[in-house]
Order: C-alpha cells, then structure tokens, then sequence
C-alpha cells in the first residue's frame, strides 16, 4: 500500500512502566493494510517544535486500531504521552519493508531487546496461528518491561533481564544461544529488534552459526519516504549506504555493517 | 482568485515549489501531495559522478529547525537518466533539475546529458551547498566562479535557468548581480546556512559530519533578508527558499520580492503543506482584496 | 568544582561575559544581576562620535528569536568618558570596553582615548556589526580591513583584544586567522545574522530599519559551527556568542572550542540568567565527573 | 526602588471581556513601592517562545497585590491570559518614570484611550482622595471596555465611544476639549495614556491650548531596563531620541515627536 496521510483519533494512551507508553488509535487504513516490520511517521502536535515527525514500529492491530507502543526520550516523545483519548494524532504510513515471513519449514525465533520488541509483537500475531515460533526479549529489569507482564505471558515471550528480576538472569543473546541449541536440526530463522549492541551480537551469532537473521534498524529520519537520504546506513560492502525508511527498516542481517559508526 | 504566476515567459499554476533534496525526484511524496497545488518541483541536486553522501547520522534536530549532512548523495546523472528520469511528475507539474558539481564542466557536463531528453522546465544551478567540501561552498563565495558556472550553462541551454545562493556571504547584492549579468532567469534565494548541534552526554556531534545545513523555520528571518536585498538589485524572478510553514510565512516573502515559494523542510512534518499553505495564501488574500497572487510580489511598504 | 578559567594570563572567576549591546555599561542590570557569576562583561560598543541609532521600531521578535536594529546608539567616547565611566562595574568585575569604527582612525581614537583612564581589562573590536551602513559589516567580510584594524591597535595598547566576527561569511576560518595573525589575543564569534521580519497586516518591516541583526536561540547552531571551525584553526581563547539561554548551551560552547561564554538576548527574558547558567553549568560538571570547567574547552569527541 | 525580579503568585485570572484579562498577583515589593505610570517587564512562561517579556503598565495596588489589565494580542499575551490562579508569573520592575503629580492648585484631567486606561487607575487612586480630578474614557463600544461597569461607576469615569453604545458618541478628545472649556478658569494639567492617534489629539489640544500634559507611550521593548536602546522615541527638537522604558513610559508630551514614524 502507498503510504497515505492519516489524523487519527486516539482511543487510549496510558503509562504501562516508567515513561513507556502505549497508545491505541482509530486508523482509516494504515492498521488494516500495514504488514509487521513496518512503521509509521508520527507528528508530535500541529506545530513545528520539534520540527520533525517521530518513526514508531506498528504494534501488534486489531481491525482498523493499531497500537504504539514508545518510550519518552526527548520532547517529540514526550509531547505524544501527553495526547489524550479522544484528540487526534497525525500519522503518515504504512512505511517501509515488513519482515518477510518465514519458509515453510522455518522456526522463526523473535529477538527483541527493550522496546524493540513493538514490531515483533505484531509479527508474532501473524506467526502464532501458523508458524512455530518463540518469541525472546531481554530487558534490563523487571520494572523496565516494554509491555505488560500480562501479555508477556499470553503470547509465552521469554524473558531474560540483567538483573534476574525477572526470567533469566543474563542477555537475550544468552537465550538465544540456547534456543538455538535446542532448534538444533531445524531450520529457523531469526527476527530482531533491538539497541544497537544486541543487534550486533545475533549478527556475529548468526554468522558463526550460518543462521539467516532480518533486524528492524533505528536512526534518525527526515521525510520517512524515501526522498531525502537523511536515514543512510553504511552497506555490508562498503560501497555506499541503504535507507533505513525506504530499504529497510528490515534487512537481511548480512546487508548492512553494524560496526558503530556505520548505522550512526 | 488567481494564485498563478508568470516568471520569465512561463506560467506557473501556483508559486508554490519544492526545494531541492527535500522532494527526492518527485515520485516519493506522490501518494502524499497533491501535485496541483503546485507550480513545479525542484529535484534533489544531480551531480556528474554518483556520491554516497556523508557519513550518519545525517540529521537532527536543534532550535526549532534541523540540521542536514546529506552530502548530495545522488546516484549521479547516468544511473539518473536510466532509472529517475521516468519517475518524474511531468505529466503533473513543472519539472527542473537541481544540478551540482565540482567544477564549471561538472555542470557542463549534467546539464549537456539533460538537453535532449526528458521534458523538463529548466535547471536550478545549486552552487551553495554547504555539504561537500571541494566545490559547494567555496564556489557559493566566489562571485567569479559562479559567474563562470552560469555563464557557460547559459551557453548551452535556452532552458529556464535558476542560480540557488548561500546565505553564508556578506552581502548578497553583488553575487545576485553577477549571477543574473551572468545570464541567470532567476535566482534561487536561499540554501541552507552552516550549522552544528551537540549531543553533550555523549560529548559528540549529532552529525557524523560535525557541521550541516541548517533549515527550517530559524532560516526564514535571514533567507527574507536576502530575498528583499536582491530584490533592490535584480530584476530577474526570484524564487524564496528558507523556513516557511504556513501561508502568511509565503506572503511575506512576496511582499519581499520573491515570484516562487519553495517549501523545503516542512515537507518532512506536514506532506499536506502544499495545500495546506495555498488555502492559508487564498485566505490572506481573500481577506486583503488581493485579486491575483502575483500582486502581491515586492509590495512591502518601507 | 573550580569555575574559574585563565585566558591569555588573565583569569577570570567564571566562564561566563555578557555580551556587547545587552548589558549596556554594566549599571543598568546592577540590582538584577549577581556579578559574583560573571568573569566579566563587555560594554555596549562605544564610537568615536555620538550615534543616535536607527530609526524605530528596533527590535521585534521572529522564529523563536529577535531581530534588532538599534545601530549601534551609543553617546561617543567623550560623552562616555565624562558620564558614564564611572558608573562601570569595575570593582565588581572585569570590564572589556566594546569599540565599533568605521575606520581603522576611528578604532584608535577610541582605544587612545582610553588607555589612560579607567582600569578596564581590555577591548572588544566590533568589526561585525550589521546595523550600520559604512563601517560595520562591509567591514566584517573583508580580511584586509579587519587586519589592519586589529595591527594599528595592537600597536597602541598592551591590553588584552578580542576581535568580535561576523557569521555572515562564507568561511570563518581564513578571517579568524586573519585576526590572530594581526595580533588578538582572542576572538569573539560571533555577531548577530542579517535578517527581517514582516507584519504581513500592514505589509510593513517590522522594524524600522528594514533589516536587522537576528540573535537568540535560533542563532546558537551557526555560532556553534563557527566557534568549532575556527577553533581548528586558531590557538587563542574563542569567546562564544549566540543564542544561549541555559547551561547544557554553554557546554556545547565550551566542547567545540570556547572559553568564554557571552550571554547576549537571554538577559532581556531572564536577567537572572548568569546565575541559573552557572548552577546549570556545575550540575553538568558534576553529574559528568568534570572538576575544572576548563576541562571541558574543545573536549569534543570528533 | 531599583527594579527587581519576582516571581509572583497569580491570585485571580480573568477575562472582564472581550479578550481583556485581568490578573492580580502577590508581589513581595513591586506593588508597595512603584508609583502610578511606572511598569512591570512580564516574562509569559518559563520558556523562551515568545523570546522577550511584555511590558505591562502597573494597575491598580492593593498592599502587595498588584493588578495588570491586558489585551490578548499576540502569542505573549494569549500565554498570560492562560496562566491560572496559583500558578507563578515573572515580572521585573517597578520600570520607568512614573507620572508627576499636579501641582496644588492644578486640577487633573486623566485621558484613557482603551486599554490605556490601566496606568490612569492607579493615578486616579493616589489623586482622588486630595485633588480635585476628572477622569476621561474612549472605547470604540461597550463592549470593549477595558474594565468592569462597576469600576467605571465607581471611579466617576466619563466614557465616550465611537458607536456610542456607551456615554457620550465621539472621540474621548472631544470630551477633553468640553472639559477643558468648563474648566477654562482653571490651571489643569493631562494625563494621558493611549493609541498613538489619541495622544497626537491631545498633543494639538495642549499646544492650542497651552496646557501641560503628560503622556505614556506604547513601543517594543527588549531589555527594560535602559541597556539596550531598543525602545528609542524620537525627540521632539529631532536631536536624537529617549528611551521609552528609561526617560519614559512618561514623557512631557512637549519632548517627543508623535507623528508617525517619530515612536513607530
Ligand atoms: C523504524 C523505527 C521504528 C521505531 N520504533 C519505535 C517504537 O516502536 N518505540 C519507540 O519507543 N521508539 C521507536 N523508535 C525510536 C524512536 O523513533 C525514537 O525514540 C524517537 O524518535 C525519539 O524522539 P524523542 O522526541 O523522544 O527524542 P529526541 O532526542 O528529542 O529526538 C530528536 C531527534 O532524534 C531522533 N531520534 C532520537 N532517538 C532516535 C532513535 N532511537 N531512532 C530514530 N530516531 C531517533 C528523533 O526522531 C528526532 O528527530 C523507532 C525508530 C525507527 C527509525
Ligand atoms: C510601558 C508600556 C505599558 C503597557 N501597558 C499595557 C497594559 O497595561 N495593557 C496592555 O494590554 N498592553 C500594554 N502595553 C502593550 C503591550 O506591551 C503589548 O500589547 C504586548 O506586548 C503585546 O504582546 P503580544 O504577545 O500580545 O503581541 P505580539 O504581537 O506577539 O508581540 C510581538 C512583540 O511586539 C511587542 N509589542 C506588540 N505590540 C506592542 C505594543 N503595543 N507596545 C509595545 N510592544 C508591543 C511585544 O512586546 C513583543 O515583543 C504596554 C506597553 C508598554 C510599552
Ligand atoms: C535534507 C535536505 C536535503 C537538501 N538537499 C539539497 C540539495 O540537494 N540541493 C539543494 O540545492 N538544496 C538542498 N537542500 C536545501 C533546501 O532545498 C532548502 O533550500 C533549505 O532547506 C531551506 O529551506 P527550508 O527551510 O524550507 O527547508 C536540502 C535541505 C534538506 C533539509
Ligand atoms: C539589542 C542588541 C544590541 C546589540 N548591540 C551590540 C553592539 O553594540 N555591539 C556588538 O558587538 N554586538 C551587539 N549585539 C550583539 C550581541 O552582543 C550578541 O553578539 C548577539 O546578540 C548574539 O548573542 P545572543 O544570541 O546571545 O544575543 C547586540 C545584540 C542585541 C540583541
Ligand atoms: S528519512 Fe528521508 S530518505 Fe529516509
Ligand atoms: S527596552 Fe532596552 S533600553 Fe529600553
């Protein structure tokens, strides 16, 4: 689908943990025709400070509602948490590439860290009925889950946190390790979200191990369509960059250098 | 009311444009704008040889407007030619190339390619960004180079030529003179000015290239300085680029003296703005008795 | 937390200077202003003669900023001698003396004038002011001139010089260096943008000047990109100017490569402001482990 | 009283009509030491956008209580009038020269030009007890006054508007000169304090009549406090100009130069 421009009016926008928040609103078609993976462009308020949109994955959608799900980082974010239900927020989408699902024979393990794991819960929604799949977060702490304890639970997501506070003690990468072990003749396929250094590490896994791997990218946008270069991230081979807003957010792991510097 | 406009011979359905590299070529807002609302589209800057572009990040955010370090990325005008060129909307608006370059053959060499084929309004001669270190911004200072650049593209197009200036000079007056002795149609006023943000947790720039160019509404305050500055000088069209958001920010650059209103950044946060920004014009004007848009154009009273 | 910072063998209790034209002679602000926060301030510019200053109105506000036109009003050196000297707050801080010309004559009357009279700590030349027709800004863009400028009063006083640019230039770089060469002892950067604003009702300027000088928040990324591309290239101490209005500003200043910091426009909004910087700045410090402030001058990570 | 900065604690915030706001606030020193025609340099948030403070005359004073009356104009102003009781409100002053009270023998004549009424009242309170005064009011129509019936009553206040909705239909210099005629026997002395075309009028009055009048005047404003040079008025003799927040917002209507252009 084209990406349209849409105001949608906000049905909820509660404070789930500290400063992360999750916010459902009414789309026309965005929640109806989005594919998981993909993101949307988010204005912050009707006028120009902060001047530029925010990018936030599309959570998991139910008809024509779709849910966000966002962290308060700076004043773009802040001014989203302040929304009520009932006003309108402007977004701009579907954008981007979805995940590709896997083949037929394929395992699909969700690797998400922190709040990366918004376009993983919608892509869970689209693998549970068919696919096998198990679905790993890691999260610093108890009190830093990204999304309800609740649904953590009905969707079985694994959880390792730093602290132990809750699941296992120690790194999701740590989890997938042992999945991986355990998936041992099977073919699978892994789907990643996360910060930067997570990211890199199922990078290295996947190389040693030979396992494919598509990751959701974060950098900063300007237009969020393809038409100002703003979002560059360096290639795997070094000739040139891709765009994360028209390229990716997805891509295939191998694709894209994850070296810092490179994506920013 | 009548929003169009007639610049040197040509009729424009509204003053409305796009600013270079804020557009892409035309194709990726189509979903999004509605290409009636307006006179043309400028493309991002097209250079001889392909260039990847600065390092990231490339964007970000500071005192109410952004910063850029694109670095022209643009797959250079062959790979242009073969892939971009029947993307553009010409069908919907007025086209014209952005061109930059190194070198007065840079843009001899763009522009020569361009001639013959695609439909095309005319040329936007970019010698002011200040992203690319040999060739951009030192050009954008040097009356005699960008003299030079005008004055052999002059030689070889009968096309509508826009020169787009630095604000990153003294004085505008004398380098809009020699653009237009030179043989510019129009005058593209302004790029961006030099800008630097920092991230002082990480004690690091926020742009992989330190500096960039800084836009949005901090920009329009000195972009109209210099629109009504060569105003007083030129008599050649002139096309305002800097800051506008809304309607009553495109009045007061017409009120300064410019023909064309190019919308840049606000692209970014409000793809509607075309739009939007003309229903705001008509209404100034509906509420002022002003019968053609174009009435408007150097009107300020001093 | 140690504060205080040395510059060319001069030490000053903070990093913190107000800015010329913002603080008028220092007695103006005195019960508004602690200037225990302060390492010292710069008068408003004085001339060689009485300027009555431009036509009103001079000041007005735009894209988050000011734009002012006041042109330089100042009552001459005489007239500052016999009045207004006295009322400087020289027992409470240091005191550089702002000196604007429209000739190299005019900057050495002045700084003779004052060689001999009061304790101040130094000048400030303002070869960038953009209100003024000669002089001032045509000044500002022309390295020859600025150089000769700074050489004729280097030879007359041993006192310490800053020499106050203009962002309203290509390339900062050869200019800054044009001015340490001819022997200042630090450089002020930078001075206000050109820039104009428009009240579309009465499709007038808002200012009665036409054009004006653009400072506040919206100046802070130019000046910043101008302090880091000239602290490359010079080894004196950069007194930044532009836009600041909080602590984490301020450090932004002093990781690209400033030493003092000049708070202009935030005066008029919060004449509390050195105190509040000060506190911003040191909760910086501490949060970051930074023990001497001084730590912090060019720390950038690039 | 050398000016300070405080922050004052809003006790009441209202609209009395048509986008005119009255605000009284809690001073620790202001109200208790500034003099009628002086004003406060008002700061409309805590953030910098709008940039610059709004000068406000002083109003009338209750103890530490200090009144401003104001007209939403701009994006300043709607900032003030959405302030709430409780909330806190910066202002620098006591600013500028105040009016010089009429000598013994001098009757006063106060003329308010819309929201130029608001120095006017603080006057009229130190002078009503001990002088004999009359005080004069223009509004273009009854609703836009720019205080309370009750107060105009209470204060004895002529009024004339342009429509004549209410007291007398004409311009409030018409009623000058009426009161200038009935009053001719006598030494007065004007106060003045509206829209520039008012106080060209009573500038052609007084020289006709060569009657002393104080006049304040309205223009943009940066520092406040005499070190910018921002809110210059030209003088009279043409031989430079005053500062409005320094030599002024009071001058003898003799020393500045009123045609347009002089102030604005
Ligand atoms: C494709 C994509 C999907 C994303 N999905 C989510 C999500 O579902 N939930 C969520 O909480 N966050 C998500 N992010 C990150 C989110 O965009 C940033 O956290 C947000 O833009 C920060 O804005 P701010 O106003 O809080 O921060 P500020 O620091 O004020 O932002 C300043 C500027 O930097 C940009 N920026 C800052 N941090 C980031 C970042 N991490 N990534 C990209 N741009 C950044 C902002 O967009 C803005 O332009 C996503 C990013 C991308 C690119
Ligand atoms: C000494 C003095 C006393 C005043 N007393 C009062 C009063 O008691 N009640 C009242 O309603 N108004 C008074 N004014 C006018 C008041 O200051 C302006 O209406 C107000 O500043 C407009 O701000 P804004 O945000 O509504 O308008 P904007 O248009 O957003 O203002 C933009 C800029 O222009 C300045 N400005 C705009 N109009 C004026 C004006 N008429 N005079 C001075 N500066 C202006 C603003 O201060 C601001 O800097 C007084 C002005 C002065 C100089
Ligand atoms: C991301 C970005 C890329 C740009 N690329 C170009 C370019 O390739 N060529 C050019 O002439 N101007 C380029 N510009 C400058 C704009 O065309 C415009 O002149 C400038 O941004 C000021 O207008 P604005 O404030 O409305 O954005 C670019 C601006 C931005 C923000
Ligand atoms: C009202 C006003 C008057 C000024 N007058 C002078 C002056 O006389 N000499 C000078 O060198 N700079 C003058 N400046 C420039 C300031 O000193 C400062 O360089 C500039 O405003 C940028 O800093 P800011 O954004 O912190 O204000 C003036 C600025 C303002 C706002
Ligand atoms: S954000 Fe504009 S190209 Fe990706
Ligand atoms: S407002 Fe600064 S001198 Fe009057």
């Amino acid at each position: 689908m084209q990406p349209v421009s849409e105001a949608c009016e906000i049905i909820s926008n509660t404070e789930t943990s500290t400063d992360t928040w999750e916010m459902t609103v009414e789309t026309k078609k965005i929640a109806s025709e989005c594919k998981p993976g993909q993101f949307v462009h988010v204005r912050t308020g009707s006028g120009f400070n902060p001047f530029l949109r925010r990018p936030l994955s599309i959570g998991p959608c139910n008809g024509n509602r779709l849910r966000l799900i966002f962290i308060v980082r700076g004043e773009g974010t802040r001014l989203l948490a302040e929304m009520q239900a009932g006003e309108f927020v402007d977004l701009v989408g579907p954008l981007g590439n979805p995940y590709q699902l896997p083949d037929n024979d394929e395992v699909a393990i969700l690797v998400g860290g922190g709040i990366g794991v918004v376009p993983l819960l919608i892509l869970s929604d689209y693998l549970s009925q068919e696919k096998e799949n198990h679905f790993l977060l890691g999260v610093r702490s108890h009190d830093l889950l990204p999304v309800l304890p609740d649904e953590i639970e009905l969707r079985g997501i694994e959880v390792a946190s730093d602290d132990g506070s809750i699941g296992f003690k120690g790194l999701v990468t740590n989890l997938l390790e042992s999945k991986l072990n355990d998936l041992r003749d099977r073919s699978v396929r892994i789907y990643g979200c996360g910060p930067e250094p997570m990211t890199r590490a199922i990078k290295e896994i996947c190389m040693k191990r030979k396992v494919p791997a598509q990751v959701s990218l974060e950098v900063p946008m300007g237009c969020g369509v393809g038409a100002c270069q703003s979002c560059a991230v360096l290639r795997e081979d070094g000739v040139g960059y891709l765009l994360v807003c028209k390229d990716g957010p997805v891509f295939d792991i191998n694709d894209v250098d994850l070296t810092p510097g490179g994506s920013s | 009311m009548n929003m169009s406009i007639t610049m040197a011979e040509m009729s424009f359905r509204t003053p409305l444009l796009t600013g270079s590299g804020t557009f892409g070529y035309g194709d990726e807002f189509k979903s999004l704008v509605d290409y009636n609302t307006l006179g043309g589209i400028v493309t991002k800057s097209v250079s001889l040889e392909p260039r990847a572009g600065n390092k990231p990040p490339r964007i970000c955010e500071t005192s109410g407007g952004i910063i850029n370090s694109i670095g022209l990325a643009n797959p250079g005008v062959d790979s242009f030619i073969a892939n971009k060129v029947s993307l553009l909307p010409i069908d919907e608006t007025r086209v014209f190339l952005s061109v930059v370059g190194n070198s007065v053959e840079d843009f001899l060499a763009v522009v020569d390619k361009f001639e013959t084929i695609a439909d095309i309004s005319g040329y936007e001669l970019n010698v002011s960004c200040p992203n690319v270190k040999r060739g951009g911004l030192e050009i954008g200072g040097d009356q005699d180079a960008v003299a030079a650049i005008v004055k052999a593209v002059r030689a070889i197009t009968k096309r509508f030529i826009s020169v787009k200036l630095t604000p990153n000079q003294t004085s505008i007056a004398p380098m809009a003179q020699a653009a237009v002795d030179a043989g510019a149609d129009a005058l593209t006023l302004v790029n961006t000015l030099i800008g630097m943000a920092i991230d002082t947790e990480k004690q690091r720039p926020l742009l992989g290239n330190v500096t960039g160019g800084f836009s949005g509404p901090p920009l329009k305050p000195v972009a109209l300085a210099k629109v009504w500055q060569a105003a007083q000088v030129v008599d050649v069209p002139i096309w305002a680029s800097g800051g506008m958001v809304n309607g009553i920010d495109c009045i007061e650059f017409l009120l300064a003296g410019a023909s064309g209103l190019q919308l840049g950044s606000v692209l970014f946060t409000d793809p509607f703005s075309p739009q939007r920004v003309l229903n705001e014009m008509e209404e100034y004007c509906s509420h002022h008795g002003v019968a053609e848009i174009s009435e408007l154009v150097g009107a300020l009273k001093v």
